[in-house]
């Protein structure tokens, strides 16, 4: 995938490459509020026409096909109840790529169909636009927060349903806000501010970047990358050798025979002393390489293992206690999640 | 003294009125108050309270009726002119009614509303006057009034219509002055309504009209004078 | 009463080719306007009234000018249909199309502006053609603005009267259409019939407008309590 | 001259009379027909557009049998004012109001069908009371629909005849507006006055026409692009 | 606060009893979409008037004060701009409660005053209806998912400056998705679901309820209360003294006395050896008391202390390695954060 757009508006000068490869499926989108996110998504929907959009995605030429559009606003078509909304929407694919049903059920709006727009709730109407987009059939959907209106449990619900529809092919383009719902769900992600693209690439490389640039200790993470050793499928879990060492995840990102792993600094703790009868199952042996001045009561240790390094917010309190010394030999944990 | 007269004149006496008012001005100093219509509006309106004086029908049966009705004063009924029916025609006025029918016509021949206006009437009454086989070789269109024919006239959509003689007279069109015994007589009543608030002047203004310098002036403006026939 | 029922229906057809013909011509025209941002726009706005500014029976007489075969319309449409403008339907039926636009421009107008234009683009980005888009979408979503254009033109042609008069030369079956009946009832002081005719154009006309506006109920009115 | 110079007069005042007034009227009246959930809507809106279908004269007619001393209504104004109400200029106001009150309510009532409720109780949350959310919310969102029925019924007053020569009786200085004016220049065939004061009435109307829609620039329309 | 609402619409009857003490403040609102929670406010805000709205809020009669609503969807004026619409909410406050500049900024929406609300984001809309609210100086804020189209630290600063409001005084019910956001902002909130309230309470009891009743593992938390002994204002924590044992908290929910910590049940490890040199600095000795089937890999520790009940998500490969059975003596060790 390669998508170059440009524009200029009042207020926003537009200037992005999308580069991602072509096995892209599920590409999150992020950014600080009025970034450009819903603009470049409109030029991408070919909505504005000072817009300049070339490239394409896996060979669909952006300009060319069907691109479904999810507005930040639901935008019902007011005079239609839900089912009609849908039924227009799949009228004018031009394949039934979906079953009708499925989709409905899939996003969770089934009993609302012969719903008026104006009688929904924001999370019903959200759900029913997502549908809506779904049966016109794109090649390509653009989603803007689509799901910034639902529960926790309905999003990952929803969420999951378009993952599904991107392993069956469906190229998704999703804006959201949540990093870590963009992480577990995309499988590649940009990051986007004042109309350029300021980071891109797979999901946890791009969060690893962002975390390590945010101002606030709390948002850095850890980035633990090597060569796949096993899927453990009884435990469903995955072993990964990092710089000789192993350490095991839930959710690794596997691009092929290598794997990597995301971890927070704040759930990272540091131990001098290896505990063996602990819950907790990494461990990696590292040096400390910087102990940061105390902040709001916590300070971060960075630590480094071969090339790796590894963010650890520890409390002030338990450095009080323990003392950590920069060059001291430590032992880097983290539960298995 | 009392100032002012309010004459409700039928539209195709409104320009000789508006003359004469002019001269009866400055004779008497009465301000003569003029509202133009057509006989029909005005004397639905008289018959609503209208604060009209005089009442100068373009036919004999409206203000007659009024009288009927009693809110016009019997005694000042009179008649003031006598209308002539004249037929314009853009390729040359025809020598009589007869050679007009025998033309080839392209275009409809216009004709005031029979039912609306006295020379509508008096026009179908003339054609009526051709020997019953005639078939007309001319479509006909309406005026609502007098006026409106002429209009079709003028600007060109028609090339023949039956017009009052006082609207053509003064132009530089060719028209055939309709002999009067072809149809029943134009005359033209008026009256004085019965709540007049200036009695007095109307009576005067009436004077005026009918009398012999102004009567006789008549013939200028394309009509007879009253008494005539 | 042959001529009044003559008057009647070529009245209905008058008023329903005007109507239609107008709500074709106007809603193109009232969409672009509402989309042009030049300042021009307002000047093309108050063309569009200034028929109504001019008495009817003046504007009819304008257009008998201008429908002359003397004049340059005239006289191309002779050329062209072999008939004269004046005294026909066809006059008729351009004449009230001039004089009625205003009523279904700018009700449309205010319309399409009040419009949100996002709907349109969910509607493009579904792969709806221009016409899909006006039709299922806009259509439906400024019915009430189409309702009033086109019961407002509807009613004004079946009303209107000086320009009808002035053009049509109140032909028998061709050109003289109810409004002018009625008049001639009036003005004959034959009450009876102008009432009777009055009456029943007014309960036609009504239940004809109540139909049309009966198509409203379900538009985009649901009130969010 | 001095009676066309009256008749230029009474017409501004009769027109910005009636189309104030009008404004007035039917805002109230769009505005709780556009809330009304009732089916007898339809039957309401029906009868607004009703005047319409008569031609003018014909409505003028019956007005004027209505306003005439010995009629109910023409009797109790004549009671209350001391006047009579045909021939007067509350007579004309009041024949101008019901002959275009359908193009003031139906472009309304549309705009405020589409108008968003939500919009509204904001406001009202914001402690807005009735006046203040008419005067700062619903009338700006809808200035577009207002703007045309004030600049419908503005330029039908001005060019409306039929109601006015009936009921008004062509006083000049007390009746005769300028459409009547220019309807008797024509009729005489006084041509270079009518096309004078056809011009003069064309262009005048224009200007303000022009001015009023001007004040839509700003509106809800700005191209969300 | 006690406020009682019922209405019945087409497709929700709304029973709702809300029960707070007076000193309530800052009072979150959540549950499932279509629970009913933006018709509550609507009904709060005195904009239905089928509803029979009952109670007071510290005195203040709801059916009677100003109670500012932002809906879910920003619903800015379109005829105005930005400033126009901020001054209007001014024009129309009843006193001038708070600094118009101060709200601007608090909301940041300082750069946006002279734009026109079509041209907004959906992030910069929504920061403006905030303020549009603020600046008419309601008794009571209803804010209905004010930042859900908010980046991470634009959401944080935002809601931050809410928190000050309320603690100045200005009573806000909020609802939102996303529990833990109610959690670090909110003192007491409640959970509603078709209609009903389901809990209600100080927000870390009604997270704790709610997540030993989620479905899923990830969500069950642990809650802590105890005395609260100390506030180390160097190392900004507090000390609370829960079942005899010390631990130590950032961000407990203080209450007179009282304090309360909730713990994520992911967050929390189990050690049969306790562990001295290490930087985790919370562990309190428990006895096992169930242990969970696994299920994806994770299984649930039920321990117990006195009263308390702690909930430990751990994998199973560390169960396979340590074989923890029902009854043994546990040390459940969490990060001070
Ligand atoms: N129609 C418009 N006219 C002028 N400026 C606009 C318009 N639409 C958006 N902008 C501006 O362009 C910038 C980018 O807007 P955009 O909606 O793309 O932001 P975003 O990244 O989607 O933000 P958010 O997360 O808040 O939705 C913003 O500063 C916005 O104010
Ligand atoms: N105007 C209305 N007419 C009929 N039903 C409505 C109306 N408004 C809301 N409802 C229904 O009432 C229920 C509650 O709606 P409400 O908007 O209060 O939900 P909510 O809790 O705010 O949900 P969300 O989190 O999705 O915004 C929903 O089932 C909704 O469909
Ligand atoms: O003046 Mo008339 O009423 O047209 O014959
Ligand atoms: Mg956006
Ligand atoms: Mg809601």
């Amino acid at each position: 995938m390669e998508v170059v757009v440009n524009t200029t508006g009042d207020n926003l000068s537009l200037n992005v490459r999308l580069d991602f490869p072509a096995s892209a499926r599920f590409v999150g989108l992020s950014g600080p509020s009025g970034a450009g996110k819903s603009t470049l998504l409109r030029c991408l929907a070919g909505l504005s026409r000072a817009a300049k959009v070339n490239g394409q995605w896996d060979a669909l030429r952006i300009a060319r096909v069907r691109t479904g559009l999810v507005f930040q606003d639901s935008l019902l078509f007011p005079h239609l109840s839900v089912g009609q909304n849908l039924l227009l929407a799949a009228d004018f694919a031009k394949q039934q790529t979906h079953h009708f049903d499925e989709v409905v059920l899939g996003c969770k709006c089934h009993h609302l169909m012969t719903r008026m727009p104006e009688t929904l709730s924001g999370g019903e109407a959200q759900r029913v636009a997502i549908a809506r987009a779904i049966l016109n059939s794109p090649a390509i959907l653009l989603l803007d927060e689509p799901v910034s209106a639902l529960d926790d449990s309905l999003k990952h619900e929803v969420l999951k349903y378009l993952a599904t529809l991107s392993r069956g092919g469906l190229k998704i383009l999703m804006v959201s806000h949540d990093l870590r719902e963009l992480a577990l769900y995309t499988d590649y992600m940009a990051w986007m501010d004042a109309g350029t693209m300021v980071h891109q690439g797979p999901s946890d490389n791009v969060l690893a970047e962002l975390t390590s640039q945010l101002p606030g200790f709390e948002q850095r993470f850890s980035v633990f990358t090597g060569k796949l050793e096993a899927h453990l499928e009884e435990q469903n879990c995955y072993a990964i050798r990092c710089e000789g060492q192993l350490i095991y995840g839930r959710f690794p990102v596997i691009d092929g025979n290598e794997a990597m792993l995301t971890i927070d600094a704040r759930d990272i703790s540091v131990d001098r002393e290896a505990a063996n009868a602990s819950s907790i199952v990494n461990g990696l042996e590292s040096i400390i390489e910087g102990i940061s001045d105390s902040q709001d009561g916590q300070l971060m240790l960075t630590l480094k293992t071969g090339q790796t390094q590894i963010f650890a917010l520890i409390s002030q309190l338990s450095q009080e206690r323990l003392h950590f010394k920069v060059g001291e030999t430590v032992t880097a944990r983290f539960k298995l999640r | 003294d009392e100032q002012q007269v309010n004459i409700a004149v039928a539209a195709n006496f409104a320009q000789p009125v508006k003359h004469f008012a002019e001269a009866f001005e400055k004779k008497t100093g009465i301000k003569p108050i003029i509202t133009v219509s057509s006989s029909g509006t005005l004397y639905a309106q008289i018959q609503h309270g209208a604060p009209f004086d005089v009442f100068l029908s373009a036919d004999a049966l409206r203000p007659e009726k009024l009288v009927a009705e009693g809110l016009a004063e019997k005694q000042t009924l009179r008649s003031y002119a006598t209308g002539r029916l004249a037929l314009v025609s853009r390729s040359g006025a025809p020598d009589s009614l007869n050679a007009f029918v025998s033309r080839k016509f392209d275009k409809p021949v216009a004709i005031a509303n029979p039912k609306l206006a006295p020379y509508g009437l008096a026009a179908s009454q003339a054609l009526g006057t051709l020997p019953a086989d005639t078939a007309l070789p001319f479509r006909q269109v309406q005026g609502k009034n007098i006026l409106q024919t002429y209009q079709y006239f003028t600007s060109g959509n028609v090339d023949d219509a039956f017009v009052a003689w006082s609207l053509v007279k003064r132009s530089n069109y060719s028209y055939l002055l309709i002999p009067d015994d072809y149809h029943a007589p134009i005359v033209q009543k008026m009256v004085i309504i019965k709540d007049s608030a200036h009695p007095y002047a109307a009576r005067r203004f009436m004077q005026y009209l009918l009398s012999a310098k102004v009567q006789k002036s008549l013939m200028d403006w394309g009509y007879q004078s009253a008494g005539k026939r | 009463m042959q001529s009044d029922i003559d008057a009647i229906w070529l009245t209905l057809k008058l008023a329903l080719f005007t109507s239609v013909l107008l709500m074709l011509i106007a809603t193109p025209l009232a969409w672009k306007l509402s989309r042009w941002q030049h300042k021009a726009k307002n000047l093309v706005l108050a063309v569009v009234a200034l028929p109504l500014v001019l008495p009817p029976t003046v504007l009819g007489f304008y257009l008998l000018v201008v429908f002359s075969p003397n004049a340059v319309a005239g006289e191309l449409w002779q050329l062209i249909t072999g008939e004269q403008l004046a005294f026909s339907f066809a006059g008729l039926v351009i004449g009230s199309l001039i004089y009625s636009l205003p009523f279904a421009v700018q009700p449309l107008y205010a319309s399409f502006l009040q419009l949100d234009n996002r709907y349109i683009d969910v509607a493009r980005t579904m792969g709806m053609s221009k016409w899909s888009r006006f039709r299922r979408i806009i259509m439906p979503i400024c019915k009430p603005a189409f309702m009033v254009a086109l019961g407002l033109s509807f009613a004004h042609t079946v009303g209107e009267f000086g320009v009808v008069l002035m053009i049509g030369g109140n032909i028998p079956g061709e050109t003289q259409v109810l409004s002018i009946a009625l008049f001639e009832h009036v003005e004959a002081m034959e009450y009876g019939k102008a009432h009777a005719l009055a009456f029943g154009l007014l309960v036609f006309s009504f239940l004809l407008m109540a139909l049309l506006y009966r198509y409203n109920r379900n538009g985009v009115t649901a009130w969010k309590s």
